[in-house]
């Protein structure tokens, strides 16, 4: 967003950009480059901030970016993609999406010769000459899974909140599955539901839920919306002494949720969606520059735990890559003629 | 004579309502019947029945010799019944041009292709138009019905029945919002479908009108056929079958009281767009009668009065202060009243009690703080039952379950139990029977009597000199004549009516 | 004959008393079966936080009762309550003004929509479906603009590169977390609304008069109604319901979300139509309003404390909305219409 | 005097042209306005994915147009929508039925819920808004039962452990993905139904009659009208448009989404109440729908290609539909009032 006279409004994090060390090669040479982001944004604030890495990389690139955000509508997404393919651009981004709605669409910009670089939709298999990123959902799971399995130990009673058929979060129960089965765990209840208020109505199911099963010692929602709704329904019923909710992702309004006094919220794993933004338009900047090499990217995630962020004060994502360098991928998919943008 | 159609045995109820017990009835070929009933005898129920509205009564219809079935308004039409019903709402569909709804039963029916344009339609219009006698043409058929005056649409809704040459034709109160010319238009119709053998069954208040085309007579009461008469007709004798035990007051003498002072000025008002300007003074102890033919400008004179419609031009004064309202509710709070002409649109709130509906206006009196005094409200609701003789179960009845003209009561009666300065009434008998009508005019005038102005709008002549001291007619906005009712006559006033302005 | 009377009239009376009574009877064999059946719902926690949930539809579905009665219908709700949110979080976060001023700037904002509304539909004459469809569209984009589309939460980094210097004030956290006695704050603040319209609409002049308008407003206005103030208070006070109900939510999510509200829409509505069926009276009401609320909460509580998904709570809220429309329409014989006018 | 009524004339006829055409002007101008500053919104693939991308909504929005036209609302099409890509996915992935199975069932189930609202609204005498309301919650929970909340796409695990055996066919994937010529087949089935739509409502004798009931239906009823049987019509007319924009959503997305055609009802609703108010009908009607559908996707693509964010998408939508609010109520004098009863 474009610093208005508001000071006051809230700004987009503000990377640093680093500096260069050699020249830029074709197509880069010549004034801006067009592409597409084609994105699927969902509720939260993870998109947004997506958005405003990849926004800012792009800029400090040369890139001269179109942006379509479908806003969870699938079927707006596939129309979006093919005005992207006919607009002439010289490559596009889809950011989330349905494989079967996106990968047709895909592999029909690969075969018109336009570069496509992919994050978070499963397309291998039917584009093969797109560039599928993602940030490592099973490496999340498994770094939050593994410390909420230390702080509860073996044989205990667990809630789950989760929404199946959405393709990293399906990606995260496979991990969940293997863990409770490890460790011997009851899951009590399993509750949710995908909507445009995802926190507060997920809340009043895990709040009966709780009703039903107040003797659950942990929780885990993997999705900070679920997440949000949970450690809400668990303050509702008093039960933040008894119980410890576990999520994914991170934000500005979740370190303040997991550092309140008393939060139920005891870890999340997460990456810096500005970073992943940044680092998924330095992969179509390589593949364009015929530079990238590989047809697949991994962003690995961090845990994250109250502890942690209480211990060192930590009051939003500036803190916390402060604290935290690994969060910054500015080392990802970098290159010496491209200026990389560092959060 | 040759029965077009025989009535036996007739019943039907509401609920607990028995309102047509075993009606016989015979309506001949090429006769005009009259069909004479207080408010609330039963006869739109008796033609809802003729005409397929209703399909829950029990009893016989025999069409030619025949039992028939009439269950709905497409067998009843297949039977040649035609019905042109009482409310013109009934009958118009706005938002379809004229001409699709003067062929809009061939359209339901299928009498015309199912692939068709407005263009064929505006053809076939014409030309039942012109049979008819209809001076309409093609601009006019092409436009939305909605810009019809209401006697255009009264005609409309007319000639849609007439064109299909029914053997039985039924007219509701036909003329209730026709002028007296195009009341004689109609009857010329009228009598020309007679002279083709068409039956007729007429409804109607006016006993000039049916002197003047019924064959035969038949008075209705309580749901029963009380009398049944051939030309000429004993009216005495009608009316008291007619009435049973309600008494008739007498017609008013009219002795003017004209003495009081000037109560409200109106100093070059405009009335319609296009008219003169207009200056008329009300005064207090008087009667002010306002006739003029459909669309003169009564009712716009009536709302500018009670602030319900923008003045155009001019200003008023109230007691000698300069007086404009922009709201009803500032004529309301100087005592000035009005009782509008459509009671159904104007008046009534659907499935409210007598009680509410005469509070209405007046919600500041019968509360205290913002809470309602519902001991109080009951009591003016039995009062006015009482007063004006509604015809009813009790005050908590629904207005709507009413006959029209008992609605009527209610409607005028909610405003003359307050204590009004200025008391206008726009065609306050419409649609009520002689009985409640002498029996409104002879409020009315106890009314002015008491100090209180009192404007009373109608298109009807008698109805207007019953109750006026002092009669003025208006044509197209401007006041053509202005004077003591002992000094005119009926014929001066319809000549004066008729005058091109 | 006699017995056919006879019959007719049990008839007539287990239908009189069908309409009547029908819906609290399915909510009360409803309930006792969940309470017999989940011991856990019987805990007096369970009872009032399904109360304390239904709060916001409840209190948001109150406003547009009172739109409903007016003949009118408020779609804005939704949005305004979303507004609600993003304004407290932005007058506490980013402007660090206390709970107070934030409670302030929300009511106020409420009813300036509401206002809004009402000049659309007052002055301008649009048809209030229209009117308060184009508000909720609007409404829903704009409160995102000064946020650039963010949740507000504390910690978030303004344009000039500091740190909004405020967060949620504990006292304005209260709001959703305080007690009056064992009762939440906002089923006590629901049931004090509940009261206060109840009494407003069959008690009063005003009520009685909005009455009038819902159902004839030309007569209204001929008997000396101001039926614009009438109808453009109405829009305002659905402005302010709905932007209570906005506060409560965000007391409850403790940050700007920027979805919260989006669903209230339509669940505010059914519960508004649910109330116009329920007790046989076939128009909007408060105590309707409040048990179709109450009826839905207890059905989703219910349900999900018997483990049932998600998806089978439309399904019963769907089957609810029927139930109570057949026990008015279909078998009521009340021909009152209240009709939002396009 | 006579300047005076000379100016009143010039008044009236700018009033005129404003009621009529003022909404295409805004049109053409936006249109030329993002033509001229977008060279990528020149091109004719922009222009076709542009209309393809509104053919769902302008489908759907015909039928709605239909219920409006009787009078009526239809609130069920976007739930139906939704079912219909439920449907087709689980006939061709989880019964491997051919395509043209899947098209079938989808309009048939198109055709019985616009049946069962006919049900409810013809039968039950439950007012419109209130059934299809009804309908929708049903819908949107029923349609998720029989795949357990899940979106069905190829490889989906069934409840006994098996892989679904079948997949989206090419032939169905084939129905957005098809040209005609230049133009893609949605938008082509779009204008076909616009002008089926269009000739059906203002050249048959079937579609005056709609008009009838729509505007006094007690004088239709008179008049020997069937009136439920049209009324039936136009519920299992829009049922049916409902299905197929979900059928073109279908293909569009490629698999079962569950979330599907949530956002198409206020977007259908829309574009007919713009319908009803542009070019001066003050009813509604066929191309009014389509210029609704047509200009919001104008406006919503221009802005996209103009880079502004999301939300400002939606403040122009709600802009878009108070303008053409205020053309067709604020300046225009028409009465007539197509208004579906509560
Ligand atoms: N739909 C209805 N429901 C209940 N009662 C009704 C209904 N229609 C008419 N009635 C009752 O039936 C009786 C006869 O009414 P009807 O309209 O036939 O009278 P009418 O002779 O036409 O009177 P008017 O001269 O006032 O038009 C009245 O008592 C009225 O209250
Ligand atoms: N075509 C129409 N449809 C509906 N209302 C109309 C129509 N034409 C006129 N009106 C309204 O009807 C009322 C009657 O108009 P006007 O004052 O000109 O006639 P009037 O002298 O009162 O005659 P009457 O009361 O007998 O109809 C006015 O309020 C006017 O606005
Ligand atoms: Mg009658
Ligand atoms: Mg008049």
């Amino acid at each position: 967003s474009q610093g208005g006279s508001d000071t006051t409004a809230p700004a987009a994090d503000e990377g640093t950009v680093t500096d260069t060390t050699a020249a830029k090669p074709a197509p880069f040479d010549a004034g801006l480059v067009k592409i597409a982001i084609v994105q699927n944004s969902g509720a939260g604030d993870y998109f947004q901030q997506w958005t405003n890495g990849a926004k800012q990389q792009a800029e400090a690139i040369g890139f001269d970016v179109q942006i379509y955000d479908a806003q969870a509508d699938n079927a707006k997404q596939a129309t979006d993609m093919e005005t992207a393919i006919g607009s002439g651009v010289a490559g596009i981004i889809v950011d989330h999406g349905q494989k079967d709605t996106m990968c047709p669409l895909i592999k029909q910009a690969t075969d018109a010769g336009i570069p496509v670089v992919v994050y978070d939709v499963a397309i291998s298999d039917c584009a093969p000459d797109a560039v599928q990123t993602q940030q490592s959902d099973a490496s999340l799971a498994q770094a939050v899974l593994e410390q909420m399995a230390k702080d509860l130990g073996k044989d205990q009673k667990v809630g789950y909140v989760n929404v199946l058929g959405i393709a990293p979060l399906d990606r995260r129960h496979v991990v969940w599955e293997e863990i409770v089965k490890a460790n011997n765990w009851t899951q009590s209840f399993f509750v949710g539901k995908f909507t445009n208020a995802v926190a507060t109505d997920n809340a009043q199911l895990v709040d009966a839920a709780l009703k039903a099963n107040p003797d659950v010692t942990g929780i885990f929602a993997p999705y900070d919306e679920l997440t949000k709704g949970t450690v809400s329904a668990i303050e509702q019923n008093n039960l933040q002494g008894s119980i410890k909710a576990y999520g994914i992702d991170i934000s500005n309004a979740d370190i303040e949720i997991m550092t309140k006094e008393g939060s139920p919220w005891a870890a999340t794993a997460g990456t810096d969606p500005n970073a992943i933004g940044a680092a998924v338009v330095r992969n179509m900047a390589l593949e364009l520059a015929g530079q990238l090499g590989v047809k697949s990217v991994d962003f690995p995630g961090v845990l994250i735990t109250a502890a942690f962020l209480k211990e060192n004060a930590i009051k939003n994502m500036v803190d916390l890559r402060a604290a935290l360098p690994s969060l910054n991928l500015a080392e990802v998919s970098a290159a010496d003629w491209i200026p990389a943008v560092k959060f | 004579m040759v029965a077009a159609v025989e009535v036996r045995n007739i019943s039907m109820a509401f609920g607990s309502n028995q309102v047509l017990s075993g009606v016989d009835l015979i309506i001949d070929k090429g006769q005009t019947t009259a069909l004479l009933g207080a408010n609330g005898a039963g006869k739109s129920t008796l033609i809802k029945v003729l005409s397929g509205v209703y399909s829950s009564f029990t009893g016989e219809i025999i069409i030619d010799g025949k039992s028939a079935t009439i269950d709905s308004p497409i067998t009843a039409r297949a039977s040649g019944i035609e019905t042109v019903h009482q409310r013109i709402d009934e009958g118009v569909i706005p938002g379809l041009t004229v001409a699709e709804n003067l062929l809009f039963e061939r359209i339901v029916t299928g009498d015309v292709p199912n692939r068709v344009s407005l263009k064929t339609i505006v053809e076939k219009a014409v030309e039942i138009a012109a049979a008819l006698d209809l001076n309409w043409n093609k601009s006019k058929l092409r436009s939305d019905v909605y810009e019809l005056g209401i006697a255009e649409q009264q005609l409309l809704i007319l000639a849609r029945a007439l064109s299909r040459s029914p053997k039985l034709l039924i007219l509701d109160e036909p003329t209730s919002a026709l002028s007296a010319s195009e009341s004689q238009n109609l009857f010329k119709v009228v009598k020309n479908l007679q002279d083709k053998g068409i039956a007729i069954l007429y409804v109607s208040h006016k006993l000039s009108e049916l002197d003047q085309i019924a064959n035969n007579l038949v008075v209705i009461r309580d749901g029963k056929i009380r009398n049944e008469q051939k030309t000429p007709f004993s009216w005495d004798q009608a009316l008291k079958e007619m009435l049973g035990q309600q008494i008739v007051g007498q017609r008013q003498e009219i002795s003017s009281l004209a003495s009081g002072k000037v109560a409200l000025e109106l100093k070059g008002v405009k009335l319609l767009p296009e008219s003169e300007p207009i200056n008329l003074s009300l005064r207090k102890n008087e009667v002010t009668g306002v006739i003029g033919l459909l669309g003169a400008g009564k009712t716009e004179l009536a709302k500018i009065i009670y602030g319900a419609e923008k003045i155009l031009e001019g200003e008023m004064l109230f007691e000698n202060k300069k007086y404009q309202p922009s709201h009803p509710a500032e004529a309301v709070a100087k005592d000035i009243y009005l009782v509008p002409e459509d009671r159904a649109a104007e008046s009534m709130i659907p499935a409210w009690s007598i009680s509410e509906t005469a509070t209405l206006p007046f919600m500041g009196n019968f509360s205290a703080r913002g809470i309602i005094k519902k001991a109080a409200e009951f009591i003016r609701g039995k009062q006015l039952v009482e007063d004006l003789k509604v015809i009813t179960t009790s005050h908590l009845a629904q207005v709507d379950s009413l006959s029209g003209g008992n609605q009527q009561k209610v409607v005028v009666g909610r405003w003359l139990q307050s204590t009004p300065k200025i008391m206008i009434l726009d065609e306050p008998f419409r649609g009520v029977d002689i009985g409640a009508r002498r029996d409104i005019s002879k409020r009315v005038r106890d009314l002015a009597a008491t100090d209180v102005a009192v404007l009373v709008l109608a298109s009807d002549v008698d109805e207007i000199l019953d109750v006026a001291d002092r009669i003025i007619v208006l044509v197209e906005g401007k006041i053509v004549m202005d004077e003591i009712s002992s000094k005119t006559s009926k014929e001066l006033i319809v000549n004066k009516m008729s005058e091109v302005a | 004959m006699s017995t056919a009377k006879l019959s007719n009239l049990a008839n007539y009376d287990l239908r009189q008393f069908t309409v009547k009574y029908g819906f609290i009877v399915v909510t009360v064999v409803l309930f006792l079966w969940f309470a017999l059946t989940e011991p856990s719902f019987r805990m007096e926690s369970t009872l009032f936080s399904m109360l304390k949930f239904t709060s916001v539809v409840a209190i948001t579905g109150l406003g547009v009762t009172m739109t409903m009665v007016v003949g009118g219908l408020d779609l804005s709700v939704g949005s305004i309550a979303g507004l609600s949110v993003t304004l407290s979080a932005m007058t506490m976060v980013i402007y660090a003004q206390t709970g107070a001023v934030a409670l302030i700037v929300v009511l106020l904002g409420g009813a300036l929509v509401g206002l809004f509304n009402a000049f659309l539909i007052v002055v301008l004459k649009i048809p209030d479906l229209l009117a308060t469809l184009a508000t909720m569209f609007t409404i829903m984009g704009l409160k995102l603009v000064p946020v650039d589309g963010q949740s507000v939460s504390s910690g978030l980094i303004l344009r000039d590169g500091s740190v909004a210097p405020g967060k949620f004030t504990p006292g304005f956290l209260l709001i959703d977390r305080a007690y009056i006695g064992p009762v939440p704050l906002p089923v006590a603040i629901f049931f004090g609304l509940a009261f206060f319209v109840w009494f407003f609409l069959t008690r009063t002049r005003w009520g009685r008069v909005m009455y009038a308008i819902g159902s004839n407003p030309e007569a209204a206005r001929l008997a000396g109604v101001r039926v614009k103030r009438y109808r453009a208070l109405a829009y305002i006070m659905s402005g302010v319901f709905a932007s209570i109900g906005g506060l409560i939510l965000s007391s409850r999510i403790g940050q700007g979300d920027i979805s919260a509200g989006n669903s209230l829409l339509l669940d505010a509505v059914a519960v508004s139509l649910v109330g116009t069926s329920v007790l046989g009276m076939a128009r909007p009401n408060a105590w309707g309003t409040i048990l179709g609320a109450v009826l839905i909460g207890i059905v989703i509580t219910g349900l999900t404390i018997k483990g049932f998904p998600y998806y089978a709570q439309d399904v019963v809220k769907g089957l609810v909305l029927l139930t109570a429309l057949i026990f008015s329409f279909t078998l009521s014989r009340r021909k009152t219409k209240f009709v939002p006018a396009v």
